[in-house]
């Protein structure tokens, strides 16, 4: 077998073993590089911005542990964005393991509040924690909360908070913000909450989940995406509020030129290794 | 009151539509008239990958990813995968190749068991399945470690990924690309097909996955239904390109499509 | 036989009709009832299929098949957290075996993918044709797009990029979307018209051969 | 030692016996998979029976009947666990599957096949817009079955083909990244200044011992491919 062959078939294990140092390395010795706001996260922000002091925004939050580094940050930004301005949120998610880090955003984001923002649970903010049957689910909950929830994340019975008084169904909330993750769950509230009740709606997804759903920003059916740990690096930047985001946005960097240069190398062996073939 | 919900006229009108020409096709279909469809590779795929594990002696994994039984977006491909697991166990037992296919969800599990189980039946081969260990429950996302470390010790030689393929899409292909299995992949979810698109053999792309259950039936009424769906295509063309002539002159229809 | 089919058609209908027509308040909360019923039974499938397994396991142990030893571990951290969950599921404990457990192996899985992707990219995407090249090419412009420092490196990736993801992804998408919806609604009518109804088990008599 | 930090070195762990996968089938690897499969299968053993019980079997004792039949429903899945009663099990899946198609159905044809029908009726007077509706009607004519691939439908066919592999090509480049930032996302966990230490000194114990394992064979190496 010659070289050439060899390099073709290179075994897996070895890429692997590049790819680890290529991310790890910017983690443990950190180069800042500029960057532009993209125009999906610049629409969203504007849109978070847009909505009305002391009106109620629903929050789906639906990050996991593999999606919270990279929505997570802008998620509590936004938490914090939307208290200062005094906005009223309600969350809820529809999956277990989203519902507790639902929570996690909340705390974290209560300890970057400013002095002097009401923050009170069940006044101010509310979570209505695990709601269950995935898109199913979210049309019960548009249609008729208590139907779906006697009791909020933390046990307290629904009609003890002063909050939720005036709230039952989705055309109660000014606007939708659906930090889906990777969950693919948008489309639920687009169709369910969007489509039949009329409120407006933005969202986070994992960067790869952005062209999906270009086409719902270019409809006006979602006001522009907040797409990935780029995108928590640009809200965590307008916000003025640097934070985990904009390192990892910087990690990436290394992966992708690694990837780049292997596709690049693949391809120019496999036209040298066919040229040969050709030959002989 | 009105006696369609506002907005939904022209969708209501669709559906009956599109709905009709299928049950049309369907009708014709019965009294013998069957349209000629297009030769779809993957029909023969199915044996000759099963063909490949019986020469080999080793098994083919028949993998659905997410099987959310009340998600409809991801229940309408779960249901497609299920028609397309009947048919390849029936001829896995014909064949007797090896056969696995773990499960993810609760309900679709005991469908899957069901669908298998009837298979082997269907053949007379009751005697060769081990049910439990051919349909196995494994909960979602250990999945993920339990079948990449089973491609790896069965040293299995054919795939199907075939469902709502998420993330698991890329781990599985890869995995099963370098263990040397011949795959065949599809699904609907636009963000996972690229990659069964590029490491599957073989590919099934968004409406064909739905298709292909219908070409596997021996029912013509069924594979009749798929020249129904092809008048649904017919009017999308047409009112795209004549929405975008009429709007260019000065008539948008736009109002009229979201009455 | 023909009971679940009909059964079926009648609710999937209901559900359609529900959407397009102004309906009675009685039949909505009837609809309402019955998906948090469909809720219900899939917790109850879940509950199901976790026990079918640990009866897996337990036969390997009992059997002492084949690598036995590892459904021993399944077995003990099935019914410690199943134990803890069921007394109490805001238990400490048990959240945190949660956390700090299944969360990172969890993420970690996930992130087996930006491996596999990397290894998969190597391997195959190369312009073995035209259709291949496209492939290749659109993919390697968005990536150097979306990293903060393509831009640097390459200024023209960024408009081509965009470009690219809106206009011919978008129309590629939208095409393929088309195409799912009415492939969703082909199986629909042959579900509910009972022609295809290997989901319930139900096997097709006739076959060619 | 706080439960927090022990935390956090105990997710260090386990991620390093998940990506040990990437290596082969190996006892770690396998270790891992047991562990995770065995927790991950009692949580949700946990969560679903707590559900049931506040949904279904709760509002039951409370004196709403109706949640009876919710209840029969699921015995009646139990049946599964013996194959004479497997028939039973039908019926809960006719439910979920009618009501999963109907809610499919209602919501596809309005957003997925109107919705986009309507975003793809734009003016002719841009390339842009024109390349949006060439591609997307050829896209969609892609998947005609009943033509065949012949005549003036191949060129239709083909143009469909190209603008569906660059749809596919964008994803790609585009999960691409997002993948390697659910990597970072994980070492930036395992790296922490307080676990780094705990981490590299576990990587040392288990390279040595799988690579003990590797040199006597006890463990078996997968070639490359």
């Amino acid at each position: 077998m010659s070289l050439m062959d060899k390099l073709l078939d290179l075994d897996q294990r070895i890429i692997y073993a590049m790819l680890f140092i290529a991310l790890a390395f910017p983690i443990l010795h950190p180069i800042v590089l500029p960057m532009d706001i993209q125009a999906y996260s610049q629409e969203s922000f504007d849109f978070a911005d847009s909505i009305p002091d002391g009106s109620v925004v629903l929050i789906e939050g639906g990050l996991t542990a593999a999606t919270y580094p990279q929505g997570g940050p802008g998620l509590e930004v936004q938490i914090v964005h939307m208290l200062r301005k005094d906005v009223k949120l309600v969350f809820f998610s529809i999956g277990t393991e989203t519902a507790a880090w639902t929570v996690t955003a909340i705390n974290n984001a209560l300890a970057r509040l400013p002095a002097g923002v009401a923050a009170e649970n069940g006044v101010n903010w509310v979570h209505m924690g695990y709601v269950p049957g995935g898109e199913s689910g979210t049309a019960a909950f548009a249609n008729d909360i208590r139907s779906v929830k006697s009791e909020d994340h933390f046990g307290t019975p629904i009609d003890q908070i002063p909050l939720m008084n005036d709230i039952n169904m989705a055309s109660d909330f000014a606007a939708v913000f659906w930090w889906g993750g990777s969950e693919g769950s948008i489309p639920y509230g687009v169709r369910q909450i969007v489509t039949p009740f009329g409120v407006p709606m933005t969202g986070m997804c994992t960067t790869n989940e952005v062209p999906n759903y270009s086409p719902y920003i270019n409809s006006g059916q979602l006001h522009g995406i907040i797409g990935g740990v780029r995108g928590s690096a640009e809200y965590e930047y307008l916000m003025s509020m640097p934070g985990l985001a904009l390192g990892q946005a910087m990690a990436t960097n290394f992966g992708g030129l690694l990837w780049a240069f292997l596709v690049v190398l693949g391809n120019v062996l496999y036209f040298i290794a066919r040229r040969e073939g050709g030959n002989k | 009151m009105a006696i369609i919900v506002e907005g939904r006229i022209f969708g209501l009108i669709a559906l009956l539509v599109i709905t009709g020409s299928i049950v049309y096709y369907m009708q014709k279909a019965y009294s013998g008239k069957i349209p000629k469809l297009r030769r779809l590779q993957a029909v023969d795929v199915i044996d000759e990958i099963l063909g490949r594990c019986v020469e080999m002696g080793r098994p083919a994994y028949y993998l659905m990813d997410t099987v959310s039984m009340d998600t409809p977006s991801i229940l309408a491909p779960t249901v497609a995968a299920f028609q397309i697991l009947a048919y390849t166990a029936r001829r896995a037992a014909h064949l007797g190749s090896k056969f696995f296919v773990p499960v993810t969800q609760g309900l679709a599990y005991t469908i899957a068991s069901e669908v298998v189980d009837e298979a082997y039946k269907a053949e007379n081969k009751q005697d060769e399945l081990k049910l439990e260990e051919t349909v196995m429950y494994l909960p979602d996302g250990a999945d993920r470690m339990y079948i990449i470390n089973h491609m790896w010790s069965d040293e299995m030689a054919g795939a199907f990924f075939l469902g709502s393929w998420y993330h698991k899409a890329v781990i599985f292909t890869e995995n099963a690309a370098r263990v040397g299995a011949m795959m065949l992949g599809g699904t609907d979810t636009t963000h996972n097909i690229p990659f069964l698109v590029a490491i599957c053999d073989y590919s099934l792309i968004g409406e064909e996955l739905y298709a292909l259950g219908a070409y596997l039936s021996e029912d013509p009424t069924v594979s009749a239904s798929l020249a129904g769906q092809d008048i649904g295509k017919y009017i999308a063309a047409l009112l795209i390109i004549l929405g975008s002539i009429l709007i260019t002159i000065g008539m948008d229809i736009k109002g009229l499509l979201s009455m | 036989m023909q009971i679940p089919i009909i059964l079926t058609a009648i609710i999937g209908i209901l559900m359609i009709i529900e959407f397009f027509f102004p309906m009675p308040t009685a039949m909505t909360s009837l609809n309402v009832t019955l998906r948090s019923f469909v809720t219900i039974i899939s917790a109850a499938a879940l509950i199901l299929g976790t026990l079918v397994l640990t009866i897996y396991h337990g036969k390997k142990v009992g059997t002492k098949s084949s690598e036995w030893y590892y459904s021993i571990i399944y077995i003990a951290a099935f019914v410690i957290t199943a134990g803890l969950g069921v007394i109490n599921v805001r238990d400490t404990t048990f959240l945190w075996i949660y956390n700090n457990m299944t969360s990172p192996i969890g993420a970690a899985l996930y992130s087996l993918t930006a491996f596999y992707i990397t290894s998969a990219a190597y391997r195959v995407l190369r312009a073995r044709n035209w259709n291949s090249a496209v492939l290749l090419v659109c993919a390697l412009i968005v990536l150097l797009m979306l990293i903060p420092v393509g831009a640097i490196l390459f200024p023209p990736v960024v408009p081509i990029g965009t470009w690219i993801r809106s206009i011919p992804s978008g129309a590629g998408f939208r095409g393929m979307i088309i195409g799912t919806s009415l492939g969703i609604m082909g199986l629909g009518v042959r579900v509910f018209t009972g022609r295809q109804k290997e989901h319930l088990g139900i096997r097709e008599e006739r076959r060619k051969e | 030692m706080d439960s927090f930090l022990l935390g956090l070195i105990a997710g260090s762990f386990v991620s390093i016996g998940a990506y040990s996968v990437l290596i082969g089938d190996n006892p770690l690897s396998k270790f891992t998979e047991h562990l995770y499969m065995g927790i991950l299968g009692g949580f949700i053993f946990a969560t679903n029976w707590n559900y049931v019980k506040t949904n279904a079997i709760i509002p039951v004792l409370q004196g709403n009947f109706v949640y009876i039949f919710a209840i029969i429903l699921c015995v009646m899945l139990l049946s599964r666990l013996n194959t004479d009663w497997l028939w039973l099990s039908r019926y809960p899946v006719a439910v979920t599957v009618g009501a999963g198609l109907g809610l499919a159905i209602r919501t596809t044809v309005m957003s997925d096949f109107l919705g986009q029908i309507n975003a793809t009726i734009l003016p002719l007077n841009s390339l842009d817009n024109i390349l949006m509706v060439i591609g997307t009607v050829s896209a969609a004519a892609y998947f005609i079955f009943t033509a065949q691939t012949e005549g003036p439908y191949k060129y239709v066919n083909m143009t469909g083909r190209v603008f569906l592999l660059a749809a596919f090509g964008v994803t790609y480049g585009q999960t691409v990244s997002f993948r390697f930032e659910l990597v970072i996302g994980r070492l930036v966990d395992m790296l922490r200044d307080e676990v780094a230490m705990y981490t590299y000194a576990m990587l040392l114990i288990i390279g040595v011992g799988l690579a003990y394992g590797y040199y006597t064979k006890k463990i078996k190496w997968y070639s490359g491919r």
